[in-house]
């Protein structure tokens, strides 16, 4: 299972922080990833592919194309405002 | 030091702390924002922020090095809390020591700027309108950009 | 508010009364100037500070007043001390809140800037190397000027 | 009498902070106070006609023209240096 971490508005539209979701054996990428989440929910998909939205894999910057498998963990940021 | 918890902190403590701990520097500058109480004409409720924990400290390291990198800075203090705050209460606390008060002042005027465009915090305001998540204003961009453009 | 005093400040304390009285300001910023412990290979044991009773807090006044009129501030908070002061000790203090982070910096700033210059203080430092009246660095009228040219 | 007051390293040029001193019928300006002090003291009254020594009478800007009386206070400031 790869963990998946949901920040700030996106927890918010995920209906929750974290989620656990089993990638498959063709699954290889942060878009594949993304492509499983839109089968249950798909508005959730499309924001996450917004270009405001940063991914972080194993507390990394990564991209749509970066590769990832069931050990990792993918972050999805929305853009930061701290202070 | 850099310190994200979800306590809450004493700004007036910790700057006794910080300027005593700043032996031999003759200029102290100390940012604090404190959470607004009206959002328009709304009274806020709350402040809810996020971090990521792990990556949050790392991004505030960074703008740390980079503020030690352009400003000669004896010591740097940044506390930012987490979870859900009250309004009135301290968010975020930032102090430089320095032997000259200009790099003291540009340091922890940069330091304010890149906190609120760079590092990893999400913030939502609950207030008598409703929920939002609130982001950087133009202004806040455009403040970090100044120091992209003078250097 | 303007304090001239012999008296010891403590900044901490200064700092949480002025920031529980600023309600609804989102944004403290503090400036805190200490003695310095060399001046240059000499260790320093002393500064002895002169001030014009009414006048000098006048001065401050006037500083305080342009300061007002420039930027958004809710509340100011000037303390300078006056007598023999040990090294390492608070000479001065500056605080403001604001609703925003930039007038607060730069009001900050600018009140430095015009209290190193312009303010009626004249002051003497007793190092290993002997007394000497200390007028203000170039930089410091420097800084000043820039207050004018920009705007 | 008129109240003299020496601030910074102009006290101690004047080995005092605060000098009385009588002015004569004829001393009607801060100018001619100088010139009384330049009786006793001529390198401090020198100094005190430096382009860098400010005036003040009576808690006023002044300068080396300003009318004075026998009730006044004059002050000679050097260079400020606050903060």
């Amino acid at each position: 299972m790869a963990r998946v971490l949901f920040f700030g508005k996106l927890g918010d539209l995920a209906g929750g922080r974290a989620r656990d979701i089993s990638l498959g054996a063709q699954d290889k990428t942060v878009s594949a990833l993304v492509d499983v989440i839109a089968e249950e929910d798909s508005v959730l998909a499309e924001t996450l592919k917004e270009i405001s939205i940063r991914c972080v894999v194993n507390e990394e910057m990564a991209g749509l194309a970066t590769a990832i498998s069931n050990d990792d963990e993918i972050a999805f940021l929305p853009p930061v405002s701290g202070g | 030091m850099i310190r994200v918890s979800e306590e809450k902190f004493d700004p007036g403590a910790e700057l006794s702390a910080f300027e005593s701990a700043a032996k031999g520097a003759g200029a102290v500058v100390n940012f604090l924002g404190k959470v607004r109480e009206k959002a328009g004409s709304n009274d806020v409720s709350a402040l809810v922020l996020e971090h990521f924990p792990g990556v949050t400290e790392q991004s505030i390291a960074d703008i740390e090095q980079q503020a030690r990198s352009r400003w000669k800075v004896d010591e740097t203090l940044i506390i930012h809390r987490v979870g859900r705050l009250a309004p009135g209460e301290p968010i975020v606390m930032v102090c430089v020591a320095s032997a000259h008060r200009r790099d003291a002042f540009e340091a922890a005027d940069f330091l304010m700027d890149y906190l609120k465009t760079e590092a990893m915090f999400w913030k939502k305001e609950i207030s008598t309108s409703g929920e939002a998540w609130i982001e950087p204003r133009d202004q806040d961009y455009k403040d970090a950009r100044r120091w992209r453009e003078e250097n």
